[in-house]
């Protein structure tokens, strides 16, 4: 796949169907969360509205050069991992940036923005900050162990690391799904999704009550803004790429917008029902239920 | 040529004609002394020369009648040096003594001439009675020599030792009178022609005079007397009591064994084993200086019996491994004493009065080298002998407790230099008398010249000669200069033999010489930061150096293992510069012995006795020793890499290192290791044994080190531990990488080696930096330093980035490789506790980042300044060369790629312009760089655009519970950083290894404790002890 | 009481040893190899009648050196242990009670006769028992008596130790003289042997027992001497 | 049992009594004395070894002359080892009484008990 110089114009297409869809997405499922608890929600345009209302605020504050950078960090991040993988399968348009790496590379780049962005948070100085990325740490040590297992499992199963391969294998057919053709995998796979994805029951990185929204404690109007853009983004780059591996990929933006949603109301659905973990009993949950299911996929595979 | 009966002449004419001056002529009566010393000591040396030189054994009667009728005397090879020994050793503890020989006077005087006439005797005498009279002269000698001490106590040691002696006597007559009866000959070599154990009456009689000969060595436990004598007689006396005596009694020994035959080789082993065991174990739980050096010297004549006892399967290198060890340990041992009494203090810690003066140190060096047969010394030659013939001949106990003994040995040795360095200096001085030290000054030399003489004749190119060594010697001699200039010396050094020797190396080769030599050049920039001499940093650095180039050049197995000696050695003396390292180079150096051991054992055994060995000929080893000695080869190499259950060294002794040594030590010495490994595997490739494949185990074991490695990192509050803890983590991916034994691990691994050295060497100096700013490496009391030193936060940026793996630096090259790899391997299991120990990385290298540079400034750092200039150059360099190398992996991989090939030509990279294919998967480093790049500067002007007018704000100026925070202590989150990942998996940190070494010694130190109570100090006792050694070994041998 | 049990034990081991020492022994019926060349060659070689003597002298007289050496060696150390404790001032030592009349009168009379017997005893040690040692032991006894009779009598220490000395040192001159002049170190040739049986004859022998006399009865002597001097005052 | 033997182990005996005392006994002195008991005992032994029934002394004189010496004499070699013996247990002896002496004037004890500062 070489690199020609129309695939910029695609890739910031794709960048902006995502942003689009992302936004809405986020409304629709904070609408749902709170549906849930019996209120009425924010309205689903509520988004942009904010979006546009941090970018139009200006600051005259910064605590430093890292803490400037940290949102850089975290979009770059986002948008790094969103065009790094194929969106849509068989689409030259749609394959962004993929050329650059395979499914090593999009799984690596997923700490790119998080790291950036920890060390701005960091340069705050505010205690809140550290200990939301403290906890975020931890429970990622144990949280991506079961996704690491099925993402080996899978490419044992495919013999490829290469994301638009493993699209490909699971073409033709519902029961060609990775869901269907290794399900062990997929299971320890979504129990993983669930810790990442900052929603209770492992949303104590955030802990609203506690540390008050976590790391991005100090960012406020652009730099928040540019955080609330990668809010939308990265998810939604995190669903593809389990959709990919997992739920045959998308062949076209209809089926990507149903599938994404299906996959992210998954943690949606169990984060409505748990109340939070604290950090260790995250961990000890992964560590006994998500991570066996995982050793038992690659042992099997 | 003088007849040799002449030093028997002088010596006995002397000390009569002393007689004759009037006891007021001290000086010339001591002018008589040294010169019938001199002569008697030129006498044997012309011979040594003479029989050095081709000439053969002479056979010198007396009275002029053939033995048996009179007696025979010979001067051979060996009597020659041994006499020499004898005659110098006098020589020299006479010069020494000339206070105490003035005071006492010509009987003194004679008293020394007489007994060193009596050991001299008892080496050229062939006869067994006239043996006798020699040792009986010694006794009183003895007896009588014991009084030059100052020391009170001395009297009832010469008591205690009267005591034994005639039990001893008592035993020996009985026994030579009945072997005269048996062959009708006094003449030794007559009693074994005529085959003495096998004559009627004649086993016995034999026996009686084995055990009272083998009484003289002092063997362990019959020694009780001996070591009151060490402890309490003139440290001269001492001197001579431990070198010539010892040598002395073990040609004696030697003599009987040769009457004895075979039947009794096993018993002289067994004996000497005990004693060299025994002896070193109690040597353990010694205070005082001098019974310590006598525990030494009763475990190494020890030594020297089991060579002889071994002399079946050593044949003609006996002499050549007896005498390097017993020569080695003569020269130390005198030296040693000679040294004590220029000390006033009698325990370990008054040593610590030799600091400040470093040509003594240099003498304690050289001594303990000495015993502990360190190359270039004779006793590293003997022992390599020595372990070859006893791995060739199946002689597995023998060889392990040997190896056993000489670590424990080295336990209570270096423990003993590390006190002098380390531990709070005596208000003693040395004493001042300039002959003394010139004493124990020749013992320097000597010990020096046997180490060439004995490399000349092992027939191995002399050690001592080779180049890297030499340059790391001759840093001896300029210690004089100021710092800089040596530095750039050793950085020239480095240079010239990377460009003298780089036409020579392959693709992986190189890759180790250019970390060895241009990485070490490089990281000895830092070293210009160092004001003043330096005196003691350069030799060792130098000699580590020196190793490392070595070792990578080695072909046979001999040089090979002397390398791996240089660079244990010089690396010891490194980390013990560190302020509080002394415990940690301790367990550093006994770890790191104890793995050359288990290489030495491999290596033996993988030779079978051809020597030389080339290293590549272990892929012939016999199937049924093969993975054997893969294991210890394994071990031994693992333990430099700090593999988990061999690691707890690491922590302390990278973290305590200075400045810049911890990233020589971190950097590059672990790589010794490594490449260790890689030539084991590339030769050896999967050994199974007892059914499970030793690569499968180290799989296991590279994954739980990379596991626990990181997990403690996670845990540490000290940057440069949590650093050390890191580098077993990291170790345990490139052991693992190698494990995999398949193309893409080894070229991970190879990968690991190039990225840890840049970014662990990047790390330790601008921690280090930081470090020394602040003063302090508790990483919470420092904070916010971003601004103060920004240069050093880029460098440790880019170091934590690189480390964890996260694109676009060189880190994520690494992790593509290894998915590549473990896509190709047939296990996975282990492959659970890397995925998992791939994320905690993450723990420990944030909570460097942050509590160091973000989070609070504290009050007191206010107005640090960045780290010096020369700690931030070479740090810039490795930041250069991480994003070049992250750009342009290729440079150096493709070319190992290829060299991988030769060996594992399966799932080879493909190298195409930009873009690395896999059989899986692909990776374009330039394309992530630039993809990044864009994105980011794209995002960073838009906010730039946003938000250019940002100003930075004040410390306290953020959002706090609606409270202003007013300390920066209180506000600033870092200590016990991940207390709840404590609480999930605190349990895996609990330290069970260490706990598990700790006993071990513990067990050691309470053995040796409640083991020398059986020392009581009663005279009576000892003389108990000595017949119950006689009748347990009687028994022994009747059980046999 | 253990301990003196172990002992038992142990000796009770030794025991056995030297037991197996006694039932492995049979006494010879024939002098061996290197007794019988003593019998037949000791005159023929050195000339001496008394084999003893000349193996003592010759054959093993390094042997000999070294057994002289050690008395040497002994009285040395004993005066160097000795003086180290010895009051330093002699004229503080309390005289004890006469020794008695008869004492001092026998002594007198028998410590010449006592000397002239030593020097025969070692004079004639190649010919009859005796020898160097022998008589140099009886010339101690002499000096013993005289001790006894008046224990401050006051022994040139500096004429002892000359004899004893000397003595030595030509013995080890005369050893090196056998080196240049015959066989070997101690060869009793580099004297004629002279007629069997006579009292000049066998070498070298007559006077190396004689200067081991003096020797022997020097150093003895001196250690006596030194005994006394360090008797405690009461 | 014949005279060479009762006489070996005569000596033998003396051997061990004189050990048994010396290691028993805890007065230097009476140490002393038994090592010399001791002592004797070897050289009994030695004269014991080279004794041969029914020979002379080896002295060549009227009675034995140099052709029938061979037969007629002891072997000669112990005689003369034993006095070497003799006269180094002599010494021996010698030196441990000004030991003793010594250890007396330090300590004023005899008992061996008393010297055990050196120890373990």
């Amino acid at each position: 796949m070489p690199f020609e110089w129309v695939q910029i114009p695609y890739a910031l297409l794709t960048l902006f169907i995502v942003v689009n869809y992302g936004l809405v997405l986020t409304a629709l499922i904070q609408k749902i969360g709170a549906r849930v608890g019996r209120r009425h929600g924010i309205r689903i345009y509520q988004n942009y509205v904010d979006l546009l209302k941090n970018y139009a605020l200006r600051t005259h504050i910064t605590h430093g050069v890292m803490f400037y950078l940290g949102p850089v960090f975290r979009l770059t991040g986002g948008v790094g991992l969103l065009l790094f993988v194929p969106t849509i399968f068989g689409s030259e348009m749609f394959s962004n940036l993929s050329f650059a790496g395979d499914l090593i590379l999009a799984l690596y780049f997923v700490f790119f923005g998080s790291l950036g962005m920890a060390l701005g948070a960091g340069e705050s100085g505010h205690p809140y900050s550290a200990i939301g990325v403290t906890r975020g740490l931890s429970q990622v040590t144990a949280a991506e162990l079961p996704l690491a297992l099925a993402v080996f499992a899978v490419s044992l199963q495919y013999e490829t690391l290469s994301i638009t391969e493993i699209v490909a294998a699971q073409q033709g057919g519902v029961t060609n799904w990775t869901l269907f053709t290794n399900p062990l995998a997929v299971a320890a796979a979504m129990l993983s999704f669930l810790g990442s994805m900052m929603r209770p029951p492992f949303d104590v990185v955030l802990a609203p009550q506690e540390i008050p929204i976590g790391p991005p404690t100090e960012y406020h109007s652009a730099y928040l803004a540019l955080m609330q853009t990668n809010r939308v983004i990265f998810p939604v780059a995190k669903v593809v790429i389990y959709m990919n591996l997992f739920f045959g990929g998308a062949t076209g933006w209809g089926e990507f917008a149903v599938k994404v949603f299906c996959i992210y109301m998954v943690s949606v659905l169990v984060g409505v029902v748990f109340p939070r973990f604290r950090v260790e009993q995250s961990i000890r949950w992964f560590l006994v239920w998500a991570v066996p299911i995982g050793v038992l996929s690659i042992v099997i595979a | 040529m003088v007849s040799a009966i002449f030093i028997l002449a002088i010596g006995l004419g002397a000390a009569f004609l002393l007689g004759l001056l009037r006891d007021t002529w001290r000086g010339l009566a001591y002018a008589l002394t040294l010169a019938a010393l001199a002569a008697m000591s030129w006498i044997a040396g012309s011979w040594l020369v003479a029989l050095a030189g081709g000439l053969g054994p002479v056979e010198i009667r007396t009275a002029g009648f053939a033995p048996p009728f009179a007696i025979a005397l010979r001067m051979g090879l060996p009597e020659a040096a041994l006499s020499l020994l004898i005659s110098l050793t006098g020589l020299l503890s006479a010069v020494y003594m000339r206070g105490t020989l003035m005071r006492l006077g010509r009987r003194a005087m004679a008293v020394l001439l007489i007994a060193v006439m009596a050991l001299v005797g008892i080496v050229l005498t062939r006869d067994a009675f006239n043996l006798f009279v020699f040792l009986e002269l010694t006794v009183i000698a003895t007896g009588g020599l014991v009084l030059l001490s100052a020391d009170p106590r001395a009297l009832g040691a010469g008591f205690k030792y009267l005591v034994v002696a005639q039990v001893i006597s008592i035993l020996l007559l009985v026994g030579v009178i009945f072997a005269y009866h048996a062959t009708g000959s006094l003449n030794i070599d007559d009693m074994a022609a005529a085959n003495l154990v096998t004559l009627k009456g004649g086993a016995i009689a034999f026996f009686l005079m084995f055990v009272a000969v083998v009484a003289e060595l002092k063997p362990f436990p019959a020694n009780g007397w001996a070591l009151d004598i060490y402890e309490s007689a003139h440290p001269a006396f001492s001197a001579i009591l431990s070198a010539a005596l010892s040598a002395a009694a073990l040609i004696a020994a030697d003599k009987m064994l040769s009457i004895g035959g075979p039947e009794w080789l096993p018993v002289a082993s067994s004996l000497g084993l005990v004693s060299f065991l025994g002896a070193n174990i109690l040597a353990l739980a010694q205070d005082n200086d001098r019974r310590l050096l006598g525990y030494s010297s009763i475990g190494q004549v020890g030594l020297v019996l089991v060579v002889l006892g071994q002399r079946d399967i050593l044949g003609a290198s006996t002499p050549f491994i007896a005498g390097g060890l017993l020569l080695a340990h003569a020269v130390a041992k005198a030296g040693f004493y000679w040294l004590s009494g220029l000390v006033q203090g009698r325990s370990l810690m008054d040593w610590t009065a030799l600091r400040g003066h470093p040509v003594l140190i240099f003498a304690f060096v050289t001594f303990v080298a000495l015993l502990l047969g360190l190359p270039p010394f004779p006793g590293f030659y003997a022992k390599w002998g020595l372990v070859h013939a006893l791995a060739a001949d199946g002689r597995y106990l023998v060889l392990g407790l040997i190896l056993l003994g000489s670590l424990i040995e080295s336990g209570y040795l270096m423990r003993w230099f590390g006190y002098i360095i380390k531990r709070p200096q005596v208000d003693l001085p040395p004493l001042p008398s300039l002959s003394k030290r010139a004493v124990v000054l020749t013992a320097v030399a000597a010990g020096w010249a046997l180490g060439w003489i004995w490399g000349e004749i092992s027939g191995y190119p002399n050690l001592l000669l080779s180049i890297p060594l030499l340059f790391a010697l001759g840093f001896l001699f300029i210690e004089w200069l100021p710092a800089w200039v040596k530095n750039l010396v050793a950085i020239a050094g480095l240079g010239a033999w990377f460009w003298y020797t780089f036409p020579g190396y392959d693709p992986l080769h190189l890759i180790y010489a250019a970390i060895i030599l241009v990485g070490g050049a490089v990281i000895l920039v830092a070293s210009f930061d160092a004001k003043g001499r330096r005196v003691g940093f350069y030799p060792p650095a130098m000699l580590m150096y020196a190793g490392l180039s070595m070792l990578i050049l080695a072909q046979d197995s001999f040089a090979f293992f002397a390398a791996w000696e240089y660079l244990t050695i010089g690396s010891y003396f490194l980390i013990l510069r560190g302020k509080k390292s002394e415990p940690h180079a301790l367990s550093y150096i006994l770890f790191s012995l104890g793995g050359a051991f288990a290489i030495l054992a491999g290596l033996a055994l993988g030779a079978q006795g051809v020597l030389p060995f080339d290293v590549a000929d272990l892929a012939k080893a016999p199937a049924r020793l093969a993975p054997w000695i893969f294991a210890l080869l394994a071990i031994g190499f693992m333990t430099k890499t700090a593999a988990i259950g061999l690691h707890i060294w690491l922590p302390g002794a990278h973290a305590e290192a200075e400045t810049d040594v911890s990233p020589m030590v971190s950097g590059i010495l672990l790589k010794a290791g490594l490449f260790g490994l890689t030539l084991l595997l590339m030769i050896m490739g999967k050994q199974s044994l007892y059914g499970i494949e030793l690569t499968y185990v180290m799989l296991w074991i590279g994954a739980l080190s990379a596991l626990v490695g990181n997990l403690l990192a996670a845990f540490q509050e000290d940057a440069k531990r949590l650093l050390a803890y890191s580098s077993i983590g990291q170790m345990g991916y490139a052991l693992f990488g190698l494990a995999m034994m398949n193309h893409l691990g080894w070229l991970m691994a190879l990968m690991f080696v190039i990225n840890h050295y840049i970014y662990k060497s990047m790390l330790f100096l601008s921690v280090g930096g930081v470090a020394k700013r602040t003063g302090t490496r508790d990483m919470y009391r420092m904070g916010g330093l971003i601004t103060l030193m920004p240069l050093s936060f880029i460098a440790v940026l880019i170091g934590i980035i690189a480390v964890s793996g996260v694109p676009p630096l060189s880190g994520f090259g690494g992790r593509w490789i290894f998915y590549n790899a473990i896509m190709s391997s047939e296990y996975r299991l282990p492959m659970v506790l890397i995925f998992l120990s791939g994320p905690i990385a993450f723990l420990y290298l944030f909570r460097l980042i942050h509590t160091i540079f973000l989070g609070q400034l504290k009050d007191e750092h206010r107005k640090l300044k960045e780290a010096p200039l020369w700690l931030i150059l070479p740090q810039m360099l490795y930041v250069a060369f991480l994003l070049g190398f992250a750009v342009v992996p290729g440079l150096a991989l493709r070319h190992v790629d290829a060299y991988i090939s030769e060996f594992f030509p399966a799932h080879a990279l493909i190298w195409d312009d930009i873009t690395i294919t896999s059989t899986f998967g692909y990776w374009s480093p330039i394309s992530i760089m630039v993809v990044v790049g864009c994105i980011f500067a794209v995002l960073f002007l838009w906010l730039l655009v946003l938000n250019h007018r940002a100003q930075k704000v004040k410390q306290f100026n953020i959002v706090y519970s609606a409270e202003r925070p007013f300390r920066p202590e209180t506000t600033h989150f870092a200590w016990n950083f991940f207390a709840p990942y404590r609480k999930a998996l605190g349990f895996m940190t609990l330290p069970l290894v260490t706990r598990f070494w700790q006993a071990q010694t513990d067990l050691l130190h309470s053995t040796a404790q409640v083991s020398r109570r059986f020392y009581t100090g009663n005279g009576q006792t000892y003389a108990v002890h000595m017949l119950a050694f006689a009748v347990a070994v009687y028994l022994i041998w009747m059980g046999s | 009481m253990i301990r003196t049990f172990f002992v038992v034990l142990l000796l009770l081991g030794l025991g056995a040893v030297f037991a197996g020492l006694m039932v492995g022994y049979t006494p010879d019926a024939e002098l061996n190899a290197t007794a019988r060349y003593y019998a037949d060659n000791t005159a023929a070689d050195t000339g001496a009648a008394n084999i003893v003597t000349a193996i003592i002298v010759t054959y093993r007289g390094l042997d000999t050196l070294g057994e002289v050496t050690v008395l040497f060696l002994t009285a040395a150390i004993v005066a160097l242990v000795l003086a180290a404790g010895r009051e330093k001032d002699p004229a503080s030592r309390i005289a004890p009670p006469p020794a008695g009349e008869l004492l001092t009168t026998g002594s007198r009379l028998l410590a010449p006769l006592i000397l002239l017997l030593g020097v025969y005893v070692f004079a004639n040690g190649h010919l009859t028992p005796g020898g160097g040692f022998q008589g140099g032991a009886i010339l101690a006894s002499a000096v013993l008596l005289l001790l006894l009779t008046d224990p401050l009598r006051h022994f040139g220490h500096r004429l002892i130790s000359v004899v004893e000395s000397l003595s030595g040192f030509i013995y080890v001159l005369i050893g090196v003289a056998g080196v240049v002049l015959a066989g070997g170190f101690l060869d009793n040739r580099i004297l004629p042997l002279g007629d069997f049986g006579a009292l000049l004859s066998a070498g070298a022998i007559p006077v190396i027992y004689t200067l081991i006399g003096l020797k022997v009865g020097a150093e003895f002597a001196s250690m006596l001497v030194s005994l006394s001097e360090t008797e405690e005052p009461r | 049992m014949t005279l060479v033997t009762l006489a070996i182990a005569t000596g033998f005996a003396l051997v061990l009594i004189g050990l048994l005392g010396a290691l028993t006994d805890r007065n230097i002195l009476r140490m002393i004395v038994a090592f010399t008991i001791a002592n004797t005992g070897v050289n009994l032994v030695l004269i014991g070894v080279g004794m041969l029934p029914g020979r002379t002394a080896p002295i060549l004189d009227e009675a034995v002359s140099v052709a029938q010496a061979a037969a007629r004499i002891v072997d000669p070699v112990p005689q003369a080892l034993v006095l070497t013996a003799i006269v180094i247990g002599l010494g021996v002896t010698a030196l441990m009484l000004a030991y003793a002496l010594r250890l007396h004037q330090t300590r004023h004890s005899l008992d061996i008990r008393t010297f055990t500062e050196l120890k373990w």
